[in-house]
């Protein structure tokens, strides 16, 4: 069952996604962290950061809409914080990192090249560029170009650059990512969605816009895990309305080398143990020589 | 599940054989429950613990919306996947003032293992739109609590608002300092805040917000309240609440 | 209750959405087709065309997947074969066009330039540009400008342009739809998608990608009618998810001036109707002056 | 609905007073099913009509997936939403010809109403994985129809195929020829399909295919068919068919 995401050693495919699993300590009561092949904190800045104001959070037809901001405690809180909790454990720990400059990116990377215990950085490339007019840096080819060079640069971690949905065409960008010296790539971040509540005519989050995730957008971010798969030779980190097995597998044969379970955690916190042992289960029942022969195993026909 | 039948107007009341997490429980605290069979419902729905005691938990919840409905409907053989208890409840009450409950709706419910558990008995002040939003009543009497009831359409108790009640029954008190303990809505719990700030008494209120794990991972639920040094900060209501000293939160 | 849709006059705002109510007849014993404020007739192509091998549809949470193909049986089979029936009702019919070229696209427009009963026509643009190289003609500003651009020359009728959710941001595609002409635009249409059978590793469509809608699609459809709104000046079809009034609600204060019923139609025909008779309540209800209180009346707050 | 009741293995009977619907049903024609509480469905689900008569109409479903599993678990009082009678289904049988009825799995409920319909009786065969797949074949004895049956692993009736036991009977015939009526698998009906050409009979088929609206409009259960000129186009199934003749069918 063991994966190796560029460079980050996994004892099986699944990890939890960003900002679904706090920094370790909400959950460990509920989930044995170190059963899980890699734990994803939620998004880290260089300064402490205060995120949207409320209500942050709505519940839609097979998924929800959030805009938390990306409220984190910045570098030095969270490493004060939370990282002695975390060297308690094994489990692989990714930190998700993100800047609203190219500068923010390169100073929070670079800091975390002397943090002991963090396996990896995850370049959340989908914040408003806030010196080129607010466009997320993971929506243009050339800002997304610049920041995983620049950050490839920064540090001396193994580098997950994490891709917005929000393209026409992945692969481009897929590419970008790998040219610039990811060693691997996740998809898919949230779909940008607005839900009103139709009797104040307001809306439903305070920030009016916030990301979709869920079951909603399952297929969605299979379709681009394929499309990145048939691109890229780095390793993959599919995520995207997991919420069972099924859908973790999807993502796999699809291409994936390792899926992250997000919004499941709130539906169910035993979702990510619950897939470890499915996808045990289901390499065993087809048998399948490990989860080398189910990555990429999809025939898509002629 | 052990039962799960309709009270008064829209109220259900749902009990649940646990005996792991009901021991647990202190007053104030909730759970976090799966709506069984709504796979489309990715969110789970907080509830505050109304009873708790021999194996036994129970909610008392008002249907107003999809995950609400859907549970009134299931047969009280089915299985329920709760989370709990969560939060931060209310504080022991302090002996040596007399505790005054106040409670909007489904508070009542909040607030009934704060009555139970407490070292002397009290009043509750209970306020609602109808006589069909007063519940509990007879629970709250039945350890010896003093009940006042107000609504707004008078069909119970006295007519207009709990406020009201609490600020005739707080103007006529003798002895010892009130500490409230309150659960409503906001509205509600903003004016038992005045009252306590203006008084120099302690009020611990229970705030309510859309939630989404329910853990502290996932930071939907935050409040802004005052930091050590005064300062505005997040609070997670879900963690580092649901019950705060009204003093703690930054009203905006 | 009537609006105006770029000349299309419509006695309520409620239409059903192309591909999802076939050419009329399949629907009419179960619903009174003049009730509907518009209906879009399934994508016409020049020459007949025969769509995508089976299996074309596949039932996922919240939503549906399809492939269908655009099959249809082009200008000449469609007006002999449904435009006698169609002009036995008052219902203003939209034509839904396509073509693999713009070649394609202008022959189709222009041929319905002498088509008795036919109210506009809406654009199709989601379909592969085969002479580009395959990319879709909506997810290419210059593509588009040059379809949209060619065809508003060929057609003498209101011309719908329907934009493709698939693109970073839709204003500059929504402007350029304006700018070239078109008296109003529609959106969205389907989004990518892929679903995988797990248990034999193949596709679930055999077209393999096909396109997500239903109400998993919903909140994405509304950011980007909202977007749109803020962008253009001719009217807004907005749809998207639409399976009960409330959501078309949801598109008409983002700023749509009429709606759509898609994959609703398959779940229960009466969607359309109930739909028009909810947002007559609503405007009861809320005591406004009428649908045009409503339009646009989102208070996104500062 | 008036019943839903578990008949054998994954089987069950549903009944429906229908005024409406019930008396327009032929024979081999299938009713549009949503699936009640299940807003996360959006497509609704296909199923033949067994029985049709006095108001009342019935189906025999098999519990397969998520939509199967819901419907097996509502209460005989729950309302559903059906749309139908749907489709072109097997036209009246010949009585010039013997009607040969084949059926696979849930095939039998689709014909039943054939052979209650019939001007002559015949006789059924009806093959399944195991016994437990064989249903309703008292229903056909009380009408008159003799019935043969076939399992794979033997457990009930002939160890086999349907189509063998077919062939074997069909191989003793006298007197009229074969209409044969036939719903089940994909694979039993090209068997069908094969003898009926070979032996120069008419064969009437049903198709099973994933269906979107039911009702001929978005074109997701097309099967390839011929044309009047002999070339390939696509039919509905839920239009066209279910039931064709089998020289109509394309098979692939
Ligand atoms: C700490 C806490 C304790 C609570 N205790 C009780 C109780 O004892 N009895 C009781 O009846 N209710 C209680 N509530 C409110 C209860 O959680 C909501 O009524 C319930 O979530 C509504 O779910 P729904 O699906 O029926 O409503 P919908 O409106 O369909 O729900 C949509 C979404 O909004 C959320 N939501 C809607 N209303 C509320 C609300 N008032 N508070 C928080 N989230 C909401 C839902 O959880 C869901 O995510 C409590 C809330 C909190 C935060
Ligand atoms: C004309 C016709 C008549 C039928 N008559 C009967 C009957 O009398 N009794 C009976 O038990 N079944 C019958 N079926 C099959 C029945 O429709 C499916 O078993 C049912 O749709 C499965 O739904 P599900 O949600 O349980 O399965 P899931 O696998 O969860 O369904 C997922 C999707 O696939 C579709 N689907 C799955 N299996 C089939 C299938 N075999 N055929 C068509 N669509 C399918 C569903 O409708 C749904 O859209 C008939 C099918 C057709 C086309
Ligand atoms: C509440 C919430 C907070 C999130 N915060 C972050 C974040 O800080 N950084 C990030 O890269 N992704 C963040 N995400 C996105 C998830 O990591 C994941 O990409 C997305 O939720 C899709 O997976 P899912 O559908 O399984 O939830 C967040 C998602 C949610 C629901
Ligand atoms: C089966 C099916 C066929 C469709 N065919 C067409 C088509 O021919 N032309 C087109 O522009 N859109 C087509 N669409 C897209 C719909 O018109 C609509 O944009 C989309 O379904 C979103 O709305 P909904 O979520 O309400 O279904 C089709 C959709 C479905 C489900
Ligand atoms: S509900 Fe997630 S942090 Fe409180
Ligand atoms: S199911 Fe829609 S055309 Fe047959």
């Amino acid at each position: 069952m063991a994966v190796n995401i560029g460079g980050i050693r996994m004892k099986n495919p699944v990890m939890v996604a960003s900002g679904t699993f706090g920094y370790g300590p909400e959950y460990a009561d509920l989930v044995d962290l170190n059963q899980l092949g890699a734990l994803v904190v939620k998004g880290i800045s260089l300064k402490e950061t205060p995120g949207n104001p409320i209500p942050r959070m709505t519940e839609v037809p097979g998924g929800l809409i959030n805009a938390i901001g990306l409220q984190n405690p910045g570098f030095d809180g969270f490493v004060k914080k939370y990282m002695p909790f975390l060297r308690g454990y094994e489990v692989p720990v990714i930190v998700n990192i993100w800047g609203k400059s190219l500068e923010e990116y390169v100073g929070v990377a670079e800091r975390f090249n002397d943090v002991e215990g963090v396996a990896g950085l995850e370049l959340n490339v989908s914040c408003p560029n806030i010196k080129e007019g607010g466009m997320a840096f993971g929506t243009n080819l050339d800002s997304l170009k610049r920041v995983v060079s620049a950050v490839r640069k920064a540090t001396r971690l193994p580098l997950i650059t994490k891709l917005s949905p929000n393209v026409s065409d992945i692969r481009g960008f897929a590419a970008a990512a790998e040219a610039c010296g990811s060693d691997a790539i996740s998809l898919i971040n949230s779909l940008p969605a607005l839900a009103i509540d139709v009797e104040t005519r307001k809306p439903r989050i305070a920030n009016v816009i916030g990301g979709l995730t869920g079951p909603a957008i399952h297929h969605v971010g299979v379709k681009l895990v394929w499309d990145a798969a048939r691109t890229v030779r780095i390793p993959i980190v599919g995520m995207g309305g997991i919420m069972d097995t099924k859908d973790a597998l999807e993502f796999m044969i699809a291409g994936a080398t390792a899926v992250a379970v997000g919004t499941a955690n709130f539906t169910d916190p035993s979702t990510a143990p619950r897939v470890i042992d499915g996808i045990a289960a289901y390499i065993e029942r087809h048998q399948l020589s490990g989860v080398d022969a189910l990555i990429g195993s999809f025939e898509a026909g002629a | 599940m052990v039962s799960n039948t309709p009270v008064e107007g829209d109220y259900f009341l749902l009990e649940l054989a646990s005996r792991v997490v009901a021991p647990l429980v202190q007053p104030g605290q909730f759970v976090h429950v799966r709506i069984p069979g709504r796979n489309d419902l990715v969110l789970r729905r907080p509830f505050s613990v109304f009873r708790a005691g021999d194996g036994l938990l129970s909610i008392l919840y008002k249907r107003v919306g999809e995950g609400t409905q859907s549970l009134s409907e299931l047969p009280a053989d089915a299985a329920l996947d709760i989370l709990g208890p969560l939060g931060r409840g209310f504080p022991p009450v302090n002996p040596e003032k007399l505790p005054v409950l106040v409670a909007g709706g489904y508070g009542m419910a909040a607030l009934y293992l704060v009555a139970e558990r407490a070292p002397k008995k009290g009043v509750v002040m209970v306020g609602g739109a109808t006589g069909k939003d007063i519940l509990c009543v007879a629970d709250f009497e039945r350890i010896g609590w003093e009940v006042r009831v107000a609504t707004e359409d008078g069909s119970r108790g006295t007519r207009g608002r709990v406020t009201e009640v609490m600020d005739a029954y707080v103007a006529g008190m003798e002895g010892a300092a009130p500490e409230f303990f309150a659960c409503g809505p906001m509205g509600m719990l903003k004016a038992v805040a005045e009252r306590a700030i203006g008084g120099s008494w302690t009020a611990w209120i229970s705030l309510d917000r859309n939630m989404g794990c329910g853990v502290g991972a996932c930071l939907a639920c935050v409040q802004k309240v005052r930091d050590e040094s005064d300062g505005p900060t997040w609070a997670r209501i879900c963690k580092e609440g649901p019950v705060f000293e009204c003093r703690e939160v930054i009203w905006e």
